[in-house]
This record gives structure tokens, C-alpha cells and sequence, in this order.
């Protein structure tokens, strides 16, 4: 696995300005972790990210009664997020 | 006086639209009238199988489906916000109508109020 | 699957807790990390999160106290906790010394967070490899 | 122009000061209303607008202080101001049988504020002829 | 002038999701007044409002230095924002 | 370590932006390199001319012009976000640079926060 220039960490619904700027910074070797309110991007009808690794915190996933829709996101528990951040060269929060 | 309490914020995220479900049950348990509307991503509130241990809170999907008990006269859920959340009838909670047009049930209200 | 560098994180909350989820989020990041042998260097309370150190907080006992259960894990790890005086002051969170310059009847800084400046997160941001921030969603 | 019926007020502030300026937009409204001859029924403080009723809000001198200025215009026109006591307790607010209950070692609400249930609100809804909200911004 | 039959008070920048659904439930009769940051709509290139009479409360925009840019927006001071609360059948904070 | 401060949250309404600012100060007064994006809405920090005594605040604009000075490195504003909101540099308090890219700019830090 080629190692994540930025983790992008999103905690907001779509409809927020600061998720539509996230989307828009994206660069390929990013990689993107929805939580919290971020994961009903995995049920709204958003457009995919080429060449974006895309992953979404489980716990809100399954709060969200998200466990049927996940697609191409991969599901991570709090100790893969950890080992995320800890893998990434930098870490945004939006 | 008929009041909507609109509710446009996911659950779990913040606080707000739990608490102006609060305010529903309230003015319900006053035998006031009283409707909610789900929109923006508020319809998130609506989906089954809402499973919250992992984030420490309670799931509000009980108390929804309770709703109609308790005397909230009618639960809508904006059309265009399912769509775009791809929610269906069958993937809400039970009692829930779809409303086409959200302006014209703001318009036959006397008292509207925002989640927070 | 190569080995994971360890990590010294500052962890820096600006969500309230009852009005955002970041002091969870936050929570169980911070556990985890710690489980993984990373280590905290701190925790920075800024602007609406000061209200996780509040000694006040009462939520319904069938819920999750979040200012309790951070400072539990704040003490079992021996991690400091910083609220900024700034933020605090203006949302009425004060510890003993600000009790007594505002002539107030009590502090309601919840024990073991302490109020300082953003000296404290200035420090934290120099001396960690991670700093990660927890805003408040919507 | 025609003459304005006088009208009864409740106001909701769901916004908290040092975060929204929803107690500074509602509090012009307030005077101006009681200025133009119109009265208010009640305040009502709910979700994160409960921190607007704490006696330790002590931001800097040359800042406005928003919950001594709406304490001092409660008490001279003599407006109640309700903190909803579901939203006041999570978030650290209390009043002195809430602190005797929590076994806390003060109580921090600012008098003339007064901690009471939803009931308060829907009172409100009923008894005045209009209902504005203030919520905060973004 | 005709009554207003409702008061839209809206307090949030063009970007927030809210403002875009309080721009698309006005209806004819209705008034919006634009509070806090949503002054800032009188400077975003935002589409006007066919029907809909706008008013900007002034304290605001002058603090958003936007006195130059009002366009078609009547300014109001809180003694008008009141009267306009008062006159209006309905009123909805956004 | 460089640090950019990313303020996308308009005056006034809210404190985010303005606790932001606070800590680009901070990080200057101690010596660490650091400058500030204004993107979004948050680009009406950077208007001439505001006139806050009516909202009872202090007005931002001197501290901004007055932000070299505390030895912040540079002020960004988004180009894109400045023509949505029609700022051009004459109507922005100085020592302001405009950014065709923000998301160039956010690669070119080490740490990145944002306002609230």
C-alpha cells in the first residue's frame, strides 16, 4: 500500500460548505475518513473520487443505519483510524 | 395554535435536533398540535436500524416510532431530501408521510420552529 | 502489513460535548491510541470544547457523562488536560484563582483539566508528531 | 402608514454568546420591542442559549458582557427569563436545588434567570401572539 | 402596501444549507430579512427574488462593511425589525 | 513547523473566526511560522470599511492590518471565494495575497487548523 500524503478526517453532511470544500481538495495519494455526520455522504448520491482512498468510521456508519450502503468506502474502527493518522504525512481536519 | 418543528440536522452529530424533538413531545404532552418535518439531512433521523452503542448515545428510533402515541399529529419527511438520501417508505420508521412540497406545509402552519 | 511508528499526539477538542460529538469521537481516538502504545502529550480544550471541563455538567444518569469520562481517562494516563483561558473565561468555566479575581462563589473547573493560555497548545503543536483537532460537526 | 397592533413576544434564544451573536441580535430586538410599546410574555433560553443565564461569564473588560446585559434588561422591565432545565444541566448550568441535588459547591445562574421545564416554553406559545427565535448563525 | 403574510428572518451565510432552503420556500406575499450573516447575501451574486420584498438589518451590514452594496434590499434598524415581526401573520426564524 | 490557519466562517455571526485569529497570533508571538486562508464566506473577514459599534464587537480589521506586524507570514484570501463575494484587493484591508488554489496552499503546510 503506497503510504497517504494527507489524511483528510470530514465530520460533516454533505450540504456543508465545508464538506463541498473538502471534496474540492482532494489531491491523488490523499485519503479521505468520513465520521461522524461525513458518513451520509455514503448514502446521498455523491460523486466517487478517482484515485482518492475513501474510508468511513464504523461506529457512525452503523449509528447512522448505514451498514447496507457503504460502496467503495472501507469501514474502520477507532484503532484504524489511529493507525491512520499515525501512517499519513499530515492530518487536516475540516 | 398548530405548530411544525422542522428538523433539517442529522442525529448523533449535534444535539439540536434531539432536543426540538423534546420540544414536540412537549407541546404534545400539553395537547397542543403539533407536526415534525424531516428535511436536508434530517431525514437521516428516519432511517431503521439506527445501531448507537458504539457512540454512546441513545438511539432515537423508538422514540420516533412512538411519536404518533405520545399525540405528534404527523411525522413528514421532505420528498427531495429522500431522494437525495435514497430513503424510501420502507427504510423509515414507521408513520411517516412524504411531503412533495415542504414551502406549502410551512405555509399552513401558524408556529414554525427550527432545530436550533 | 509494515509496523506502525509510534506516535506523540495533541489532541485538540472544539466541539462541545451535548451539542457536538467530538468530545466521543475524541474520546475514543485518545483510547485507542493510547491501547496501540502512542502517547498524548496533551489535550487542548478551544473554544465551545472548554465546556468538556466543566464540574457541572449533570446529564440524565442514563447517559454518558462526557466531562467524567474524559477526566478519568485524563487521570489513569496521566495526560494533561488544558482548557484556554481565553475561551473559558467567556463562557463561564473558572478555576480557584479566577474564582477569586471575579469574586465568585465557586470554580467549576472539573478536575484534572487546568486553565492556561494557547502558549499550551503552541507547545503541544512543537512537541507532538500528530496534532489532530475534533470541531464540532453539523 | 398604518398604526402597529401591540403585540405580546416570546422570545426563544437557541444561540450561545462567544459563539453566535443570537443574544445580542435578540436582545436589540427585546429593547426595541418594549421601547415601541409591545411586551414580552418571557425568555426562554434553550439548547446551547442556556449559557447566556451564567454568572461566570467573565469576558474581557473592554467586550461586552452579554448575560449581565440581559440580566440588568430582564430586571427592569421585569421579563421573565427561563433556562430550560434539560438543557441547563448537560450543559453545567445550575440553579441552588440543582446544585443541592448534584451536591456541587455553588450554584453559577445568573439571577434574574430561573431554571424551569419545556412546559415554560410551551406556555409561551400559548400565551403570547407572536413566537420569534434566535438561533445561532453560520 | 399589502401585508405581509410571512416574515422569513434569516441569519445564515449564502453557503448554509438552510439558506438555500429558505430561498426556495418563499412565496409570494411573503418578506425576507436578512439578519446577521446573511447580510452577506447582498454581496454574493445571488439570484433576486422575483415577488419577495427584501429588507437587510442595517447594524449588520454596516459591521460587514457592505454599505455600498444593498442593491434592491430596504435597510432596517431593530425598531423596524420589530415592526416588521409585528405586522407580518407569520413569522420564521431560519 | 509551518502552520496554516484556515478561517471559512464569516465575521460577526460566529466566534470561530475570530478564536482562529487568536491563535495565528499566538503562534507568531512564539516565534513559529504561520499564515492564514481565508476561504468561503470566510473572505468578508478581509472588507474594508466594517463598522461594528451597532453589533457591540470589536472590529477585526485593525488586527488583521496589523497582522504582519505580529509577524504572520501571509494573509491568503481564495480567488474563487472573492469573486463570489465580489472582493477585489482594493476592497481588502492590506497585505492580503490572492490564492488561485487553496488546495495547493494546504499541501504546502505541515499543519493545518481550522477556524472551529
Amino acid at each position: 500500500m503506497t503510504p497517504i500524503h494527507t489524511l483528510h478526517i470530514l465530520n460533516k453532511a454533505p450540504e456543508h460548505p465545508r464538506s463541498v470544500a473538502c471534496m474540492g481538495a482532494l489531491m491523488p495519494g490523499d485519503a479521505l475518513l468520513l465520521t461522524e455526520n461525513a458518513v451520509l455522504a455514503l448514502a446521498a448520491q455523491c460523486s466517487t473520487l478517482a484515485g482518492i482512498r475513501v474510508y468511513a468510521l464504523a461506529p457512525d456508519v452503523a449509528a447512522r443505519g448505514l451498514g447496507q450502503c457503504t460502496g467503495e468506502a472501507a469501514l474502520v474502527d477507532y484503532p484504524a483510524m489511529v493507525d491512520l493518522t499515525a501512517q499519513a504525512q499530515n492530518v487536516i481536519s475540516w | 395554535m398548530s405548530t411544525l418543528i422542522v428538523i433539517d440536522q442529522p442525529p448523533y452529530g449535534t444535539w439540536a435536533g434531539r432536543e426540538a424533538l423534546d420540544m414536540a413531545f412537549s407541546l404534545a404532552a400539553f395537547d397542543q398540535p403539533v407536526a415534525l418535518l424531516f428535511t436536508g439531512a434530517g431525514v437521516n433521523w428516519l432511517r431503521k436500524l439506527q445501531e448507537t452503542s458504539e457512540v454512546e448515545q441513545k438511539s432515537v428510533e423508538k422514540n420516533l416510532s412512538a411519536a404518533p402515541i405520545f399525540g405528534v399529529e404527523a411525522m413528514y419527511a421532505d420528498a427531495a431530501a429522500c431522494v437525495r438520501y435514497r430513503l424510501t417508505l420502507e427504510d423509515m420508521v414507521a408513520g411517516v408521510v412524504m411531503s412533495e412540497s415542504s414551502s406549502d406545509l410551512l405555509n399552513q402552519y401558524k408556529h414554525t420552529a427550527f432545530a436550533g | 502489513m509494515a509496523a506502525i511508528q509510534l506516535q506523540n499526539y495533541t489532541l485538540v477538542i472544539t466541539g462541545a460535548p451535548y451539542s457536538s460529538q467530538a468530545p466521543q469521537t475524541a474520546l475514543s481516538f485518545a483510547r485507542s491510541a493510547i491501547a496501540a502504545g502512542h502517547t498524548l502529550d496533551r489535550v487542548f480544550l478551544y473554544g465551545d470544547g472548554v465546556h468538556l471541563a466543566s464540574a457541572f455538567s449533570a446529564p440524565p444518569s442514563d447517559e454518558t457523562s462526557w466531562p467524567a469520562e474524559w477526566a478519568i481517562f485524563l487521570k489513569d494516563n496521566d495526560i494533561p488536560g488544558v482548557a484556554c483561558v481565553a475561551s473559558a473565561l467567556r463562557r463561564g468555566l473558572v478555576n480557584e484563582s479566577e474564582q477569586k479575581r471575579y469574586e465568585l462563589p465557586a470554580s467549576n473547573l472539573l478536575e484534572p483539566f487546568v486553565i492556561a493560555g494557547l502558549g499550551e497548545w503552541v507547545e503541544g503543536t512543537m512537541a507532538s508528531s500528530r496534532v489532530i483537532y475534533f470541531h464540532a460537526g453539523g
